[in-house]
This record gives structure tokens, C-alpha cells and sequence, in this order.
């Protein structure tokens, strides 16, 4: 049956994030204005709040799946801020998920308690991961791999304690060479090079690597199959799997915030008296809650397209498309909405004494990483015109 | 709970509905535009649909179906991605029938509803649009003054009132003391006049009239919901949320047509769907088609849950609106010389698209 | 010195033009609604007014370049309707300009009388004219040119006395085997297959064309060069030409109508009492001002980048990329204003007792012909990037 | 006529400011940027060009040139390809020295105008924006009564006030029953409370302050222009014009920067450029910083040659607004991840456009 209400326990469960996240907000402003620091796993006020892990596993009837819930939790999340939470737990990065949804049992037995960042892009290649120039080698005597290569823009790269790292066994062998890796921190030879300095997502770090004949066990080849396939055999396609996961959680991510803009907006356009009455015709509002209006029917088709993504997989069903299609749609709206919302409130907007300009900011970075809004439409054409790689990039 | 499933009833009727669209209305549908004329015999087939009978009471000779806005939603999308104009003359009359069957007296049930439910097509519409610029849901011009305590009389004008050619009844809203209502007239009433047909942009196959309402006078039976009044603004967002669904159905037809054209095209030694600015617009198309549906459905099932849905309503038919032109638009763009001549449909969506984006209150769901 | 204020004399024109426009127009509704009729080539009001080449031509200190004025005489001419002309010249087709531009002093003056269309695209090819597939074989024994092949979307086709078409001499040698082609009605083996049905610009004619056979005499090769040049050497180039200066003459005419809208719309908001002040903040307005105001702010930079090409050709400097730029611009430009005046004044704008309804299909021409929009990018973006045709399509 | 042809003067002017805005206001806008600091030596540097002492008239010290609009948006334009924040530092004591130039009365001139025109920086700033959300330069909130006959009370708050940090004295914008007025300020004056520099988004070289003015008493003669007052939306026009020609150079910063980039980078074995996704957007900024350019010439022309410039004011500062930010998005976006980290000056550009964009009232042509 279609339907778009929670229930009252998932409501329940969105209600206490937002009470967390009310909290974390307050630490929003320093983390952002000291960027060598890095946000504390647990916060003062924690003990205060309860774990709601244990909540959101436990789905009665009429509550909506977990994927739908877990993307409403993100957005409730970073509707407080990037990256301050009540309590950070362990394993919950990046490489967690590719953890997760490539690594053989033991392996995710191993790690699965270190927090893993991923590290894929290099600095001569950004929206083309097949184009990675980081190389594995066997050293069958010693049973090791010997890792040589750069990796740029490493998410959480500082704070994790290892990477799983995109590395090709065989250049010549293009898409279909490269395999996932994973270096635990303090490896010899596995130097973090930079802390980026960026425009949002401040107190979340973004790292440079630096491979130099770093060695590690031959069991740590995610998934464990050495063999390259035949080129078009699909291999590569489930490197690129872990991306269906991710890119409805990111678009949830930045989303959030984008909530957080409208929130912040419509208090003020409250305050001031404008009329956001829907009952008439656009034309006949103020400019400033024409546009509003414009701004919030954005957020709710972007968000719709996440929930969609999210209650496929919940379904059991194909979501490759509606993926890099919440992704692509929510790219520009946060963009969009951010910047409109400065527009509509004026000067006062640009102020850093409010966090509008941050959500400006921060929620930038949605249409850029996990797949700029470009690669996401690449996809989707493939897919509606049935076109391979080579038909269309 | 979130969940974006179908009912089987659901995807039975978007079923059986697409294949109506397919091999009814497309095939019907540029000639009815160019002549700017309704076929009987599409028309007829509609009715045949039973699509407004069925969700009618049975004790008024109706299916009894439990009415679903969602359900309506769905069949529109499909009935508009056949054609809009037809999609709009089957649930024109919704307008009329479902309003008297929610807010009606029993007198006003009794009266109406068992019109709607026999063999021919029954014509009936809302009057809710009027022709002065900068038309305003919340500002209207025509009013109604209490006449004693047994009546009103209805003065102003309304226009791009659908099926008005035809119709033997129009449900007129109007100003009252301050709030809106909702006046049953029949169409012999004296002192309204009913221009010729409209010449319109687009949906140039929906037959649609300007009323003058000269000092109309009616009884107070004819007020919709008697002593109570109405809620003008259901109506609204009820128009709204279907509007929104024929957009979706209207945007998908652009897209369906603009998929293969692209892949058949050829320019620069590739097909032109081969060449990111085409490409990538035609992702656009089907990422802003997604993005409509689901305001829509989520909309629609706001009413049909009973929660307030005139802000999901306000959202669902402004973005549908802006985003329709937008697919539109871009279809005409990706054929190129071929979008602007009528040996294509594509300009026929542009108009259509325009057209229906700036009106208000024709149809219901 | 830079100045945009045109002098008395000009405005003296211009506005002449303009009531010659508001005639134009009492008969462009008829011609909309009965696309098989041609507008008469002298309307019964010409009387009333004088010719205006004669003031055009002398231009005067402080007049506007001939390029520009005759632009803006365009822009006013199209404000009263597309195709309805007080007095409508012989020899003002594209296919004359092409003439003009290409024409050897002896084939300008034998057919400078002749309206000529111009027919470039093919069924199998839009906005690619290098892939013309109709073909000119030379008939030594004869001296003359047998064609054969389609022409379709041929402005004013049925109404020309003639046609400017390119045709191969060699498919093999690509663009540079392309040369333009004199055909006159009448000639045998030439026959008018079509006239479209379109979306606007009904009043103005366009055909489709079959050449079966049609042979016609050596000299009517256009320029008289029958050497096929070497590939890149720019042969091309030449046949391209024309555009530069049709490119603006496009954009004018898709402006004037443009322009009509607007004001359409202001009167009527004025009507309603909309303030259109511009004192104060975009967002302080109604949504109905702000949206107009920013109809017009578009408008007018179409206008300028408009103006910028034409006055560039006025002063002997290059204007490819300023054709090609005012070309896109206005090509976007009268989508969004038609549209968005439609939006702003309401249902009313959709009726066709007023015509609005007609500009907002007019205009829609405007980024198709005469290279589309995407074609207008493609030049501008290889300028920026100094990219062959290779690099870039 | 119709004329885009540059004098001399301007041409020169022209390439004298792009190299300096090269050699000087380039290489110091990221480390200006990150230390919330205005370098004395880009100060000094563009205090020597004389931007504004040369067009004031010589008897008050000046060099006497005629003031002209079109070339100072030349420069303006040429400065904020630079850095935007430098080019504002530059001009934001014009606002108050022509002001007072163009409307002051003589006394105000014979005491103001000097100070601009010595061997050291002299900063003032015109006061126009107030804290408030939805600020409306039609709606100020900041009101001046008069106080008997000789003189008048200010009280309200103005933010956004440029170079305030040293400005040695204000020209607040206020309502002056029903009508705006603007009045001479010194810094020390009683009841004026000055705040720490505002931290911004963007333009963080540029140190803003805000204003708090509490029943603050000025004399008749701080009125600009006397018992006549002033004509303040001049004001705002000039600076809109302004401001239209710094967002320009803003603009081109951005496509200048992206071309070779997107030239040099490679994805799926080509440079991004031979993309047509990037290319047309790319194409597209060139487009709209045309656009925007000849809409700032437009305005600067209709002030030059004293023909009413309201509307053009208008439109050019709002499309500028609107389409600079539009190429910096889109410049982030050519760039990827290079884009949102601050090793490349597309992301400050970004910040500056929004920050910019909004902003009214802080600069003069």
C-alpha cells in the first residue's frame, strides 16, 4: 500500500535523532572554525540520550524498513551537523561498507571493528576510478603485496584506522585489474601525506596517502579472489557495488543539512510576517515566499527520490538506477536550496554568527563525491538507452 | 510506514490504463488537436471506463468503489501519457460529481449523482478559473450575494471551464461574505451565458467555455453542502493533485519519444543520445518525471488518508508544473527542426504543457 | 565612447517601424490560423506609410552602424508579427544573403532580383550540415549540374522563386566537397514535396524539396569555383560564413517577438497594479514583479550581446563567437521570457484571443534554426579552448 | 549610438588594473582570505592608484578628472578579477566621497573631500544595510527625526558597513519621514557603537562592521545635501552598477581558471573539455559574463550620460547577482573534488559570489 507516514515508533526514533542532533549543532560552529581538530567520539551531553540502535533494528508491523529508516536517521543526523555526533561508533566509515559488502567472512570477522575510510581517487584521475594507477604487486616469496601509488580526497582519511584502497594488479588489464586492498594504519610505508583544507565538511577530515613499497598480508585482498577477470566479465561491476549503498546514504547526508536551511529559513520568514500560505496561485505570494515555496516542493522531490532508492533495497528489489538518481536529483537540490535560501533572507544570511552559510557550504560537497552529478547522469542515460561504457562517457 | 507499492487493483488499472492510452487515446490524439474537436467516440470509450461512476456511491446507482486519490493519481498519469486533453475530459466531470458526493447534502446527492452513473457520458463541471490576469485561487472576482434568506445571486465571469460546451451542469465557485463556496447551476439558468468554445493554446481537444454570470440567481439548495458551506479549498487541492499526475503522464510521453528519437538520430558520426548534452538532459527528464510522481503520490495519499494536504497539493501541482514545461521544452529541443513541426507529437506536449501548467480546478481525484 | 542610446534619426525610424508593426499585426492571428495562405506581398495600409531604406541607408555622425540599426529594425518588424510585412521586398531571403555573401559579381546581379531560399538540411541530417548526402554531378557533354537528393525545413520554399542549395560534388571528400547550388522554380526534375505543419511561424512557409534528376546550366554554381579544395583548407569555412551574419539576424527576429511579450505582460500587470518599481529588494516585491523584472533584465542582455555582434561586423572586427554567443543567448532567452510570461499573467495568456499564446510558439524557433543551441556551444566552447572540430563534437 | 567601442583612456585603464590585479591582488587574495585580513600593502598598493582622489574635483585636492561610471566599472570589473574583496576594499570609501561629491553641499565637500585625497588611505563607508532578514533598501528600519530645528536623532542598526573596522567616518542611510535621507556620521560619535569585524562567508578580506546606532544626535548639517537632503536610491543605483561589474570579474575569474583546467584534466581518456557536459557549461559562463558585462555598461552608461538608471541599476545588479553565482557553482563543479578544497581559489570565488550577491550598498561608480 503506498504511503508516506511513519509510524509512531519510527517518529519516536526521528524525534530523539533530532534531540541529539540539537545538541551536536552547538558544537557545529567550533569544529568548523578549528578544522585541526578533530569533534570527540563521545560527547559530554551522551549520557543523556539513549542508544537507539537497538530501536531501529527492531521493526514491528506497520514500521517502514530499515534502509528507509536508516536514510531518514542520516538526514535527522546531519540535519545537526556533519560530522558532531552524540557518539560516534567504531566501523562506521566508508570501507566499513565496502567491508561489508565485499570482503570474505573472515575478513569482516578481522576488521570489522577498526573504522575503515576508502580510498579510491588519485590525484591524476577524479570522476574515472577504472583510470587508478596505484599498483599491487605479489611478492610471492614473502606472500605479501607491495602497494605503490597516491590517493587524494580519503574521507575520514586521518581518523580511521585503515583504508580499503582501489589498486590495480595489472594495468594493462584496465577495469578489470583492479581489486580492493586493505592497510591497517602504521603500515611501513603508508604515509598520510595532507589533511585537506576545504570549503565544507570542515571537522570531517579528508586525507592524502602516500604508498612506498608498503607490504601487506597476502589475505588482505578484499574478497580474496586474485584472478583478473575477462574484461566485461562484471568484475569491476561489483568494485562499483558498494556505490549503490552509499550513494542514497550520501544524498541523505546532504539533504539534512539542506532541511536544516529550510528550517532556519521559514523560522525567519515566520518572524517576519511573510504569509507562506499554499492555498493560492504562485504568482500571488510575496517573491521571497514564491521562492520559499519553490526551495521546500525541491526538498521534498529530492527527498521522495532517496526514500524511493532506499525502499527498493529494502524490497529486495534492483536500485542501481534510482541511486544515481536520488544522488543526481539531490546533488543540485541542496545546492540550489542553500544558495536560495541566502537569497531570500538577505545580508543577514552570510553571517558565520548562524549556520545557513555552513549548510551553504557543507552540503556542496553532495553533487562532487561518491560520483559528481555528471557520472550519475552518465548512468542513468546508460541505462535508459540500454548504452555500455563504450556507447556513452 | 514509507512504501512506494502499488496496490494489485493499483497496478491492474495503470495496467489496463496504459493500454487504453496506447491504443485509444495516441492514436486519436493529433487529429482531435488539429481539428480542436473531442470524438464522440473517444469520449464514449472513456465513459465506458466508468472511471467517475465507479467511485460513486451504489445506493446513487454508482460502483461503491472506496475512492482513491492514489488510484485516480495513477490512472491519470497514464490516461495523460495517451493524451492530456483526454485524460482531462474523462475526470472533468470528476470535479463536478466527486465534490457534491464529499461536501453535498443528501438532497444534492440524491439529485446529482445518479446522472454520472448511466450509460452515456454526463457532462458536468467545476467553474473555478476566471479571465482576468493574475487569476488567484484566493482572490476571486465572482460573487455571491445572499439574496433573503432563500437564495444567492451569482455576478462575474469564469473561464476555461472544461467539457462547457456540453455541460448540463457547472459547480461555480464563488466569493461569499469573506469565504468561498460552491453553487450548483444548472446550465439553462437565466442570466448565464455560455460563450462558444474556447480557442486555446493547447489541449485543444478539451472543449472549454467562458460563463458570464449576469446577476444569476439561485436557491439556497444550491449551495454545495447547504447551510454548512463547502470546503472550496479541497476542491483545490484535489485539482491539484490531478493536474500534477496528467503533468507526469504528459512528461513521460516526452520522455518515451525523446529515448528512441535519440538513439535513431544521428549527427557527427554518432547517434545524437551518443553526445552528453542530449544525454544528460534526457537523465534530467527522467530524474524531474520520478521526482513529480512522488510529490503527486504523496499528495494524493494525503487526502486519501485524510491528513491536510494542501501544502503536499500546493508542492505536487507548482512543481509538476514547472518541471512538465521544462521536460517539454527539452523534448522539442532534442528533436530540433523535427520538435517544432506537427508531423511529431512533441509540440503538441509543448502546448499541452504550458497550457495546463497555468490552470487551476478542472479536474478531481 | 560607449554609449547605447540611439540618435533622433534612428529613433525616428524605429518608431516608424513599430506603427508599421501595429498593422502587421491586425493580420497576424489570420495568417496563424490559415497556414495555407500567404500573406500578401504589399499590405492595403502601405500607403500609409513610407519606405524607410532610403533614412536606413544614410547614415549620419552620431548614427548607429547600419549592422545595428538593422537589427533593431528587424527586432521592431517581428515585434508586429514573424512573416506580416507592410511591403515585403524581393530578394531579402536567406538564400539572397548567401548570394550576396558568395555570389560572383555576374550570378549577384542576374538573380539579385529573385527571392531565394536556402536549403541545407536533410532528412538524415540537422544540425550536422557536413553530412549532405544530395549530390551535383557535372554533365561535361552538356555543361550542366544533374542534382539529385531531399531538402527539408526550407524557409519560405513555397513562396521563393529559387533556391541556394548545397550538394556534394564527392561524398568522399566530406565538407570540402560541398558547394552551393543555384535552382530556379520551374526548373524540371525540382518538385515541392511539402510544406510543414508546424508549431509556429505558420505564416511563413517552409517546404520540403526533391531534386530528381533536375539539371541545371554550369554557371550556377555558386562563386563559380568547381575545384574541390583540399580537406581543411577551409573551403568550408566559406560556405559557413553566411551564417555569421545570419546568426544575429535570428536572434533579432526571435528577440522582437520576444519583446512583444514583455510588453504584453507589463500592461497588463500594470493593469492590476502590480508595482514595478525597482528600487528595492527582489525579494520585498510580489512574485509576479520579481518575475518579470528578471524577464527583462534577460531580455535586455539578450538585446546587448545581440548588439555587440552586429556593431563588431559595423566596425570590421571578427564576430564568429559573438554570433554564435547571441544566438544561444537568444535562443534561451525568448524560451524563458514566453514562458514565463505565460506564467505570470495566468490562464488568460493561453487563450488565442490574444497573442501571447502565438509568440511563445514563434519563438520557439528561434534555438532551432540556423544551428541549434547545442550547435551555437559547440562553437563557442571550441573558441574558448582553441578545439578543432576534432577535439570537440 | 550604439557604441561597446572603450576610449583610449579606458583601454589603458583597463590593462593597467588587469596587471595589477595579476601582480598585486592575485598572489595576497588566498592568504588575505584565510586571515580574515586586508594587508596593509594591497591597501597602500591601491590607495597610490588614486581611484578615487583622481575624480574628485582639484579645488578639494582631488585630480579633477570627470567622474565616469563606464570606467569605473572597466576597473572594477578588471579589480575583481583579481580579488573581489580588494577591489571592494578599494572602492568603498568612493561610495562616500562621491556621495558627498555629487550631493553634499559645499560645506560638506569643502570638509570631506580632502581627506580622500592625501598620501595615506582615508576609509569611510556608506552605511546602507541593516541586520535584519528580508532587508529591503525600500524598507529601511533605521529612522532619523528630527530633533527641533537644528538637527536630527538616528537610531537603528546597519551591518554589512565595509572597511568599518578603520572607517573614520559613516554616511548612514535613513528614514527621514517617509523619505530616506543619509547623514555624515564620525566615527566617535555619541551613542554610536561599533562591533568587532562581522565574520562573512565570503569577501573575508574585506572587514565589515555593524553599527549600532542609539539615539545617536547630529547636527542639520550632517544631512547630506543640507535642507534639501539627498537623492539616495542615486546612491543605490551607482552602487548596484558597481557591484554589477565586480560580480563580472568575479565571473571571469571563474572561466579563466576553469578552461585550461578542464583542458589539462582527463577522464574516460579525454580532457573534460571535449566533454560536451562540461564544454557547453563552460560556453555557457562566456555567455553569461557577456551578458552580464554589457547589462553593467548599460546602467554605467545611463548614470554617465545622466539618464535615468534605476531600471538598468536594477537589472544589472540583479542578473549579475544572480548569474555569478550561478558560473561559481558551475566552476566547483568543472573542478570535482579540486573544486571544494582550498588549494584552488574556485571555492572562494564561490563564497564570494553568494556573499556578494546578496549585498547592497557598499560601493560607488
Amino acid at each position: 500500500m503506498i504511503d508516506f507516514e511513519l509510524s509512531q515508533r519510527d517518529r519516536n526514533i526521528l524525534d530523539q535523532v533530532r534531540q541529539q542532533s540539537l545538541v551536536c549543532r552547538q558544537y557545529a560552529r567550533h569544529y568548523d572554525e578549528n578544522e585541526h581538530e578533530f569533534p570527540p567520539d563521545v560527547l559530554p551531553e551522551a549520557a543523556d540520550f539513549p542508544e537507539l540502535a537497538g530501536e531501529m533494528l527492531r521493526r514491528e508491523e506497520g514500521d517502514s524498513g530499515l534502509g528507509v529508516l536508516g536514510l531518514l536517521v542520516t538526514m535527522g543526523e546531519h540535519w545537526g551537523d556533519y560530522s558532531v555526533r552524540i557518539r560516534r561508533p567504531k566501523g562506521t566509515a566508508l570501507g566499513n561498507a565496502a567491508l561489508r559488502a565485499s570482503g570474505t567472512p573472515e575478513q569482516r570477522e578481522k576488521w570489522r571493528s577498526l573504522t575503515l575510510a576508502m580510498a579510491i581517487t588519485e590525484p591524476g584521475c577524479g570522476s574515472d576510478p577504472s583510470q587508478v594507477q596505484t599498483t599491487a604487486v605479489l611478492d610471492e616469496g614473502s606472500d605479501e603485496w607491495v602497494i605503490n601509488g597516491e590517493k587524494i580526497f580519503v574521507t575520514a582519511g586521518c581518523r580511521a584506522e585503515g583504508v580499503v584502497l582501489w589498486a590495480t594488479l595489472d594495468r594493462s588489464a584496465g577495469r578489470a585489474g583492479i581489486k580492493s586492498f586493505l592497510v591497517e594504519k602504521g603500515t611501513p610505508g603508508f604515509v598520510v601525506s595532507q589533511k585537506e583544507k576545504k570549503l565544507g565538511i570542515r571537522a570531517d577530515d579528508t586525507a592524502a596517502y602516500v604508498f612506498n613499497d608498503c607490504r601487506i598480508p597476502r589475505g588482505n585482498l578484499l574478497g580474496g579472489k586474485e584472478e583478473i577477470p575477462k574484461a566485461g566479465s562484471g568484475g569491476f561491476k561489483g568494485v562499483m557495488k558498494t556505490f549503490n549503498m552509499t550513494r542514497p546514504l550520501v544524498a541523505a547526508i546532504g539533504l539534512g543539512m539542506g532541511e536544516a536551511a529550510l528550517d532556519f529559513t521559514r523560522e525567519h520568514l515566520e518572524d517576519c510576517g511573510v504569509d507562506l500560505g499554499y492555498g493560492g496561485a504562485a504568482s500571488g505570494q510575496s517573491a521571497a515566499a514564491e521562492k520559499f515555496q519553490r526551495l521546500e516542493a525541491i526538498y521534498e522531490a529530492a527527498k521522495l527520490t532517496i526514500l524511493r532508492a532506499a525502499w527498493l533495497a529494502d524490497a529486495g528489489q534492483p536500485n542501481n538506477l534510482e541511486s544515481s538518481l536520488c544522488k543526481a536529483k539531490t546533488g543540485a537540490a541542496v545546492r540550489e536550496i542553500t544558495q536560495g535560501c541566502i537569497e531570500i533572507l538577505g545580508p543577514l544570511a552570510i553571517s558565520r554568527d548562524h549556520l545557513l552559510e555552513k549548510w551553504f557550504r557543507d552540503v556542496r560537497i553532495t553533487d562532487i563525491y561518491e560520483g559528481t552529478g555528471e557520472i550519475q547522469r552518465m548512468i542513468i542515460a546508460r541505462t535508459l538507452f540500454g548504452y555500455t561504457r563504450a556507447d556513452l562517457s | 510506514m514509507i512504501s512506494f507499492e502499488p496496490s494489485e487493483e493499483q497496478q491492474v488499472v495503470r495496467e489496463a490504463m496504459h493500454e487504453f492510452a496506447e491504443q485509444v487515446l495516441r492514436p486519436a490524439s493529433r487529429e482531435a488537436d488539429e481539428a480542436s474537436a473531442l470524438p464522440d467516440a473517444v469520449l464514449a470509450q472513456l465513459h465506458e471506463l466508468g472511471l467517475v461512476a465507479t467511485q460513486l456511491p451504489e445506493a446513487f446507482g454508482g460502483g461503491g468503489e472506496q475512492r482513491s486519490p492514489l488510484t485516480n493519481a495513477i490512472l491519470l498519469d497514464e490516461l495523460a501519457w495517451g493524451d492530456a486533453a483526454f485524460a482531462m475530459a474523462a475526470l472533468a466531470p470528476a470535479a463536478f460529481a466527486f465534490a457534491v458526493a464529499d461536501q453535498g447534502t443528501q438532497d444534492q446527492q440524491a439529485e446529482w449523482l445518479p446522472r454520472f452513473c448511466g450509460e452515456k457520458p454526463y457532462a458536468a463541471a467545476l467553474a473555478l478559473v476566471e479571465p482576468s490576469p493574475l487569476f488567484d485561487v484566493n482572490r476571486l472576482r465572482t460573487v455571491a450575494e445572499p439574496k433573503g434568506d432563500d437564495g444567492f445571486v451569482l455576478s462575474g465571469a469564469k473561464s476555461c471551464v472544461p467539457l462547457g460546451d456540453r455541460a448540463e451542469a457547472f459547480l461555480v465557485i464563488a466569493r461569499n461574505n469573506g469565504a468561498r463556496d460552491a453553487f450548483i447551476l444548472p446550465r439553462d439558468a437565466a442570466g448565464l451565458s455560455i460563450s462558444e468554445t474556447e480557442k486555446n493554446l493547447g489541449l485543444k481537444a478539451l472543449p472549454t467555455v467562458t460563463l458570464e454570470l449576469e446577476r444569476v440567481e439561485v436557491p439556497a439548495a444550491a449551495r454545495l453542502g447547504g447551510s454548512d458551506g463547502c470546503d472550496v479549498q479541497q476542491l483545490v487541492d484535489r485539482a491539484r493533485v490531478a493536474k500534477a499526475a496528467v503533468l507526469t503522464g504528459l512528461s513521460r510521453a516526452v520522455l518515451d519519444y525523446s529515448v528512441p528519437y535519440a538513439k535513431d538520430r544521428r549527427a557527427f558520426d554518432q547517434a545524437i543520445a551518443q553526445k552528453q548534452a542530449i544525454a544528460f538532459r534526457i537523465a534530467d527528464m527522467r530524474i524531474e518525471i520520478d521526482a513529480q510522481r512522488w510529490l503527486s503520490w504523496k499528495a494524493a495519499a494525503d487526502l486519501e488518508y485524510g491528513r491536510p494536504a494542501t501544502k503536499s497539493a500546493h508542492h505536487a501541482g507548482a512543481y509538476a508544473a514547472e518541471k512538465a514545461m521544462w521536460i517539454a521544452d527539452n523534448g522539442v529541443q532534442v528533436l530540433g527542426g523535427h520538435g517544432f513541426i506537427r508531423e511529431h507529437p512533441v509540440e503538441l506536449w509543448y502546448r499541452n504543457a504550458r497550457t495546463l501548467g497555468v490552470l487551476e480546478g478542472m479536474l478531481s481525484v
